[in-house]
């Protein structure tokens, strides 16, 4: 603040040389900080403390101010307008003697009050400087100018609950367990297997020979017993119809013999039942 | 060539060395390499357990006073700074501070000196209103912030400085502020407030006060939304 | 409020403090504010003509060498560093929440229900090879170790859980896993198994099996190599 309140009057009041409709200014982006910034500053005027001023006379130089901007046609801003009409109820008052026991508080509490505010304004302005002047971070004090980063080193927390862990091996045998169910049931001889160890066998089956004993010799899992039985069965019926085999079975559940045929017959022998 | 490299230590110079204890080592290590102010609880957990932080803080603090590098406290943390007096010596390193303007300044040390506080309040004691565009730069700079609402119609965010606030100014806490004393003791802080304005001290202790409840979710962006610049007094 | 308020720097305890030549202080300044090493020259450029620098740095660099900052020198140029064997302070353990996967679960199952147990038995109940890289996770975790070797050819190694294993999962030991029946009542596995379907009562019984035996030197260095990662199965 080095101008006075009364310079920057001066101030306003030569600045707009324009034609008179032309838009008026705004006075606070003028350099007012606001009505009581206004205020302030015309007190200044007064040269005196804060606390011993004359409200009354800063009321008349503020309503003046106000005037002369008006005058100028310049807009003011609704919070001078509202300072302005309290000062101009605030003079009245003063300047009226004061009906005994009147209504709310004396002119001279008002008055007061206004002081007060003027004063706490002033101050918390001496607060700022006072702010402002300490050594500022970055323009007066510095600090490390080539920190250290502190390294991260990231551990990791597995979150796996005794839950999941359990899933998991449930989910796991029980898809085995399924698997193996399916995989046993592939285990049959197919006929083309059959006929394959077959068609072996009648090379040195020139004899008689019970077929049973050499699917026992070739099928070790007993479980596959029934299956090389039916499929070799099947088999040899197809075989001995080409004329490649004889067959023979005595009964019902007997052993059933076969052998290679030497030589092709125009009629089968396939064994009696 | 460089002179550096004939250099050894020299032993002899420090016949204290030995003495000095290893918590001061961890301590100055850590605070040096830091960027930012480490508070005490951060210190702790990184320092041997058993350690007494009072006293290796306070030990560093007055070793390094005379240094050109200091030891500070803002708030409840610690830095390494560089002494006051040298800021002739590193106009290298100075960045030139954003000027703040007189509003942006004036409302700054109303939080300060009158915290918690609200925009009304401001506006009361500053005797202009449109405090909400110095309050959007304060807060994007980042030396305020919203720390509840008052208790009051319209319930009213109420604002206090941060820690940010006193690392710049180098205030230790906010009872370090420049002619406290004195404006308090001028009455100038309790006179005809509004109700609930009669702060004795300015605190920007984090427990909210009676006249404050917290804010809600949602409340902080709403104050830290970006400024509208048609609002922005500068 | 902080234990910091009641400090003030003591004086006497650096006796020696007034007779600390002043460069040293814009030395130690101008090197912490600035924001890379300084070489000479330039440190030369910014202290008051007439300086000794030589002198100057010596001294630093002897005054803080056994302090947890150092004044070393990088290249030509000079910097205050942390001291080299204070870097564990600098470092901070950040935990991070990590998934497990499918067939890392499935396997650590696997090893816990049926332990000891091979690497070819694992992927013959997975019904799929290449358990190696899952392993080595596991061992990396440190929730299995191997715990001797299979009587058989090849010599296989013979894996079982351990404590941290126990641990992880909240068990007291491995008793504790359910069998069957308490699987089926969980609902975890559904009626679809296959008669003589059974789940093993796992034993960590460290004394080694009849078909066992103990591993030799070096086998544990071989099974803790790092993972290729190509083998990983995740």
């Amino acid at each position: 603040m080095t101008d006075t309140g009364s310079a920057e009057i001066v101030a306003l009041a030569a600045e707009p040389e324009r034609a008179a409709d032309e838009p008026a200014l705004i006075v606070d982006v003028e350099g007012f900080e606001g009505p009581l910034d206004l205020l302030l500053r015309l007190a200044r005027e007064q040269k005196v403390d804060l606390a011993k001023i004359s409200i009354l006379a800063l009321a008349d130089q503020y309503l003046t101010f106000i005037e002369e901007a008006r005058r100028l046609r310049l807009e003011l801003a609704a919070d001078y307008l509202v300072m302005a009409a309290w000062l101009a109820y605030l003079k009245s008052r003063l300047l009226l003697p004061e009906p005994p026991g009147g209504p709310g508080e004396s002119a001279a509490d008002l008055a007061n009050a206004l002081a007060l505010r003027l004063q706490r304004l002033e101050a918390i302005r001496l607060a700022a400087k006072r702010l402002l002047e300490r050594p500022q971070l970055g323009r007066d004090v510095f600090q490390r100018g080539a920190p250290e980063p502190i390294n991260e080193i990231k551990r990791p927390q597995w979150s796996a609950t005794l839950y999941d862990l359990l899933t998991a091996y449930a989910r796991e045998r029980q898809k085995q367990a399924l698997a193996r169910v399916r995989l046993t049931t592939r285990k049959v001889w197919s006929l083309a297997d059959a006929r394959a160890i077959l068609e072996r066998l009648v090379e040195v089956a020139t004899e008689w020979t019970a077929i049973d004993q050499y699917l026992i010799e070739y099928v070790v899992e007993p479980s596959m017993r029934a299956t090389a039985l039916a499929s070799s069965l099947a088999a040899s019926l197809e075989m001995a119809r080409e004329g490649q085999l004889e067959l023979q079975q005595a009964t019902a559940f007997a052993p059933l013999y076969m052998r290679r045929r030497s030589a092709p017959v125009p009629d089968g022998t396939v064994g009696q039942s | 060539m460089s002179l550096a490299e004939e250099f050894t230590p020299v032993e002899d110079d420090e016949p204290d060395a030995q003495a000095r204890p290893e918590e001061l080592r961890l301590l100055e290590a850590l605070l040096f390499a830091a960027g930012e102010p480490l508070d005490e609880k951060a210190l702790a957990d990184r320092m041997p357990s058993g350690t007494d932080l009072r006293t290796a803080l306070r030990r560093l603090q007055t070793e390094y006073a005379p240094r050109g590098v200091n030891l500070v406290r803002i708030g409840n943390k610690w830095a390494f700074r560089t002494a006051n007096d040298l800021a002739w010596l590193l106009t290298h390193e100075a960045i030139q501070p954003k000027k703040l303007s007189r509003a942006a300044l004036e409302t700054l040390a109303i939080i300060a000196y009158h915290q918690p506080v609200t925009r009304a309040e401001i506006e009361e004691i500053r005797g202009i209103s449109g405090a909400k565009g110095t309050l959007d730069v304060l807060l994007e700079i980042g030396w305020i912030r919203p720390r509840g609402r008052r208790k009051a119609p319209g319930r009213p965010i109420t604002y206090s400085t941060n820690e940010a606030f006193l690392s710049h100014f180098g205030l230790e806490s906010l009872t370090d502020l420049p002619g406290l004393d004195e404006l308090k003791g001028a009455g100038l802080f309790d006179g005809s407030l509004p109700a609930g304005f009669n702060v004795p001290m300015p605190s920007d202790d984090p427990a909210l006060r009676e006249d404050e409840e917290p804010l809600e979710e949602g409340d902080l962006d709403l104050t830290l939304a970006p400024r509208s610049d048609g609002e922005e007094e500068e």
